[in-house]
């Protein structure tokens, strides 16, 4: 699959709350086909503390207005500068990156984020739709004023919510949200995305009721593009790059 | 030996060259060092294997590879007619394991040079330990030279405390080319954690943090050493590649620089011809060593 | 000997104190290293003395000073009252001269420790010679030790295969404190005009292109030698000045952030103290050579 | 002499010609005294390749306003991000830094400037003029188009001009202009800062023709506060720091 070394130009920059914004940038060429759980590798210009590019899913993809967007959660240096970018700004990003997450044309499929994780969902949604397929979304956040962008999941699918303090949804981690704690469970397959701790958990959850799950992991990357193997995680075939190999894994392969 | 320009990869920042292919025209290179080889499979460290740095970065990798004979069968026929110059980094723990590789590259048609790699800072036994005292580097150079018919690259490790005499030692095991440098040994802590970053606790350093240092490294074996040198760390642009074809290095690799611009070796090919234009300079060979020390 | 709190300034890189004062109250400082004295008038190295490198910098000052007699006359009075801690950076070409300064600063009651300087990369002949050699380091050390009465620290230099082993020659040599590491020797060159940046072509590379290197050697001779460590090495804020006291350090030195923020060490202070408060910590020695290594 | 470590924020960016622009700087405090001669050491941040200050003379100071000014010209990384300041933004200076021109109450002055050079001869005329002195400039650019600021230097003395090229003023150096190539020489004090090369030029001619004359050094700087000695002159006394010794001298001390 062809990769890119390309300006983008930031079309828009959105507050989602204190810590999350999202950041649309469009292509200067015609945007090549793109798969839901793919990444693009940002370079943060301006930044004399990021010597590295920086890893974020894809969020959403507009063909039509030739955009990609990025979902970030402010933690350092990188994502920090990013959130100061102004419509018109240049951005540069290698994309795409990463195999995707499988997309069933049919079944009962649940959409598990956390936080950031959220990020690869939504277009992930988008692109089930048009094969036809409404995913349920099960979504965490640490509280209510970091609820976001419900309507938007809404389109593509039932979204059930839950936040760790329970000021929205329904209180505790999503392993404890009864969507997903119901006996049997009725999906055919789950896909997972946030941190470490609930991607274990989750993953946990569907292997004790059999059902099939796919996690998006986020480990440390230098290149992005399968080169370095910095970025490796154990699996059944040894140590995979989560950059090439992944970040999509099926948790029966993994030995996390 | 002819390189079709002085621009080439290093071993581990560019893989097996086949993923740079989704981003450009392999032959437009000089070269490509692929990732260490050795006798056979290896996991390499575990995870985590890099940590970010000022104008750098930590990688503690390992040597992660399938192996010589796995190289041989499955990877040398995909590479093989690349048009450029392919080079195969040869690693390993014991003289014997080097010495493997080395024959088993040798029988490779395609393959005209290998590069001995006694400097990785990154695995327990072997590596660095042949790099870092004069008597063994000559040691493992020599038994390589003995099996390998074509020619012998060695790549040093700026660990230590005389590069020239390092440099001399693997010329006289019967080195052909030198390349240097291989990262040095940093470490990186997370103050929140308490913890190492990487899993190995130290790592090898790379980037234009240690530009400086490979500089000098290659100026001072330039003028104690008869070889050709291929010069790299921290090499960015075609500024920073000038640099060190000026303090003596015959062609240069780019590593690090790969994971920051992926397009980056073709944009130095450009800027090397922009300036050797510009000060109407007629060839690239020109300016090797030509540093002006009045 | 005592430090009201572990940030001390580098030698060379805060003069003798004094401008600093236009900035800020030098009480507030653990300790002061000043410039380096030598035995006699020395002019130093020729200009230009300094490149500007990728995270980092380049220096050739070359120990210019006026000698340790004017030092004792016309500076060590305006030194003595300051309200912390002022070490004596002792340099030399010739065991006679480092033993000579050594003698001299024994007799001034406000000093309570000299830090011997066997590690500058910049001056001919002495300087890194002595750093490089365990043999020649423990000598030195040893002919100091037997006239200086009071702490003798010894600055090691990084531009070594073994820094652990350079640790024990001069632990035997009777260093009481071990301070590290002194600038890696680096080269720049203008690519425009083909020359080296810096008069004497070579020097030394400091700031936090070389944090990775420094901490690293910190936490080797930390596991090597029972001495105490005063770490540096690009520190550049309190996170920096933390990891180098989980690696080892009791004490630490900032050198070139002082040129990039001339409040540097006051703010670097502040943060410790927060990093102790918000981890609960209940002093700053707490946390010397905790890192979590498991 | 106290000095500060503080954010200025700029309040003007006005580009004078395609390599020159003048930054104007606001104090977050009241300015101290400042001298005609001393220097700014400016942190470009946002530039991952500018690790060090930069120093640049201090153009003019108005102390009403609470503003000091640089003249910058375009070399390399940091000034040209320098150049790319808007108001508003922010900007860490180090300052005051070096001694001053000697500043007679008496006297017939020439201040010689050249290219970035001029940039505290404003500020010195302004001084000079507050002490009842009229100096006459003599000021050299490449060409017409980089002339600049005639009419503010008018306000304090007699300009004249000279251009490399003859398109304004005088052609050649400032060494050629007539009001230089006198004889006797009709000033008491030459006062001159510019390319190296010019200074050497217009030191030797005021030698020759008996005139004290003044330069004001640009030597490389890592610190700029006198202590890491990188930026030293041979002088009648020895190595000197031109960034605390300086960076004016008196040319008769000076061994270049
Ligand atoms: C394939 C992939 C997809 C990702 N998608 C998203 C996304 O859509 N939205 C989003 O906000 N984030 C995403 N991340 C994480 C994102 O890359 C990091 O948060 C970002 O690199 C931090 O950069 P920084 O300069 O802001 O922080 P830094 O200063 O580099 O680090 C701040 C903190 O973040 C941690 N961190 C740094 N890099 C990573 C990383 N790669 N993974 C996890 N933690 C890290 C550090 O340990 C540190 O504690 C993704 C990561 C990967 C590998
Ligand atoms: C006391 C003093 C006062 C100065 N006043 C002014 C001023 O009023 N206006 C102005 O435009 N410039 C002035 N300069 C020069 C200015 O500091 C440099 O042009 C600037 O630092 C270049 O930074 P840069 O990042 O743009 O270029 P860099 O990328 O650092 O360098 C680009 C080119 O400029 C040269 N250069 C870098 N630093 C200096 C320096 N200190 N002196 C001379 N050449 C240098 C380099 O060799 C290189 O060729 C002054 C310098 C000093 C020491
Ligand atoms: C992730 C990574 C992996 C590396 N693997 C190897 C290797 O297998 N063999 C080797 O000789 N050098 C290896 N190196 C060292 C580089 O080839 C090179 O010597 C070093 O990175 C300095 O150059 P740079 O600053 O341009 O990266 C590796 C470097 C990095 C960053
Ligand atoms: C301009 C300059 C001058 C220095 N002079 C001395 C010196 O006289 N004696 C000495 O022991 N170290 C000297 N050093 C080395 C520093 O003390 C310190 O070891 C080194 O710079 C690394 O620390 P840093 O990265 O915090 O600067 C000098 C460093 C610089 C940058
Ligand atoms: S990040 Fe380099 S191989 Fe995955
Ligand atoms: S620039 Fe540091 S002493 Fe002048």
């Amino acid at each position: 699959m062809k990769k890119f070394a390309q300006d983008f130009k930031v079309t828009g920059n959105t507050r989602l709350n204190k810590r999350h914004f999202i950041l649309e940038l469009q292509a200067p060429v015609p945007l090549p086909e793109i798969l839901p759980g793919q990444f693009v590798q940002v370079l943060v210009h301006n930044s004399p503390s990021t010597f590295l590019r920086r890893p974020f899913s894809i969020h959403f993809v507009d063909y039509a207005k030739n955009t990609l967007s990025l979902l970030v959660q402010v933690k350092g240096e990188g994502s920090r500068h990013m959130g100061m970018l102004n419509p018109g700004d240049k951005l540069n990003l290698v994309y795409p990156l990463g195999n995707s997450f499988s997309l069933p044309s049919a079944g009962k499929l649940l959409l598990v984020g956390g936080g950031a994780g959220v990020a690869p969902l939504m277009f992930m949604g988008d692109v089930l739709n048009k094969k036809g397929v409404r995913p349920d979304f099960l979504l965490g956040f640490r509280s209510a004023d970091e609820v976001s962008q419900v309507d938007e999941y809404s389109r593509y699918g039932k979204v059930y919510l839950s936040t760790d303090d329970g000021s929205m949804g329904e209180k505790g981690f999503v392993t404890q949200n009864p969507v997903i704690c119901q006996s049997p469970l009725p999906y055919d397959r789950i896909f997972c995305c946030g941190p470490d701790a609930m991607m274990h958990a989750v993953a946990k959850l569907a292997a004790g009721k059999g059902v099939a799950c796919e996690v998006s992991l986020e480990n440390y990357m230098a290149c992005g593009y399968g080169v370095c193997l910095c970025c490796i995680t154990p699996t059944d075939k040894g140590n995979e790059r989560v950059c090439i190999e992944g970040p999509v894994f099926e948790t029966s392969r993994l030995q996390w | 030996m002819q390189f079709k320009n002085p621009v080439t990869t290093a071993s581990g920042c560019f893989g097996y060259g086949e993923e740079f292919k989704d981003f450009y025209d392999l032959g437009l290179l000089g070269g490509i060092f692929v990732k260490a080889v050795t006798g056979s499979n290896r996991d390499g460290n575990k995870y985590p294997r890099m940590a970010e740095t000022p104008s750098g970065m930590l990688n503690s990798v390992g040597l992660q590879n399938k192996g010589v004979d796995h190289f041989c069968s499955s990877i040398y026929p995909r590479l093989k007619d690349f048009n450029t110059q392919v080079i195969v980094n040869v690693s390993g723990s014991t003289i014997e394991e080097y010495v493997k590789v080395a024959e088993r590259i040798n029988e490779l048609e395609g393959i005209h040079a290998i590069e001995l790699n006694i400097s990785c800072p990154n695995v327990k036994e072997g590596g660095m330990a042949f790099g870092v005292v004069p008597a063994t580097a000559t040691e493992v150079t020599k038994a390589v030279r003995e099996v390998y018919k074509k020619v012998l690259m060695v790549k040093l490790s700026p660990n230590v405390t005389n590069i020239s005499e390092m440099a001399k030692a693997v010329a006289d095991g019967g080195a052909d080319v030198l390349t240097l440098i291989n990262t040095l040994l940093g470490m990186a802590i997370d103050a929140e954690t308490q913890k190492p970053v990487i899993s190995t606790i130290t790592g090898g350093l790379s980037g234009p943090a240690i530009k400086p240092i490979a500089l000098r490294m290659v100026w001072q074996v330039f003028r104690a050493v008869k070889l050709p040198i291929v010069g790299l760390g921290g090499i960015m642009n075609a500024t920073d590649a000038i640099e060190f074809m000026l303090a003596g290095a015959s062609v240069v690799q780019v590593g690090t620089a790969n994971f920051i611009d992926p397009m980056v070796c073709p944009k130095i090919i450009d800027g090397i011809n922009d300036y050797l234009d510009r000060h109407n300079i007629a060839a690239a060979q020109d300016i090797i060593g030509a540093l002006k020390v009045c």
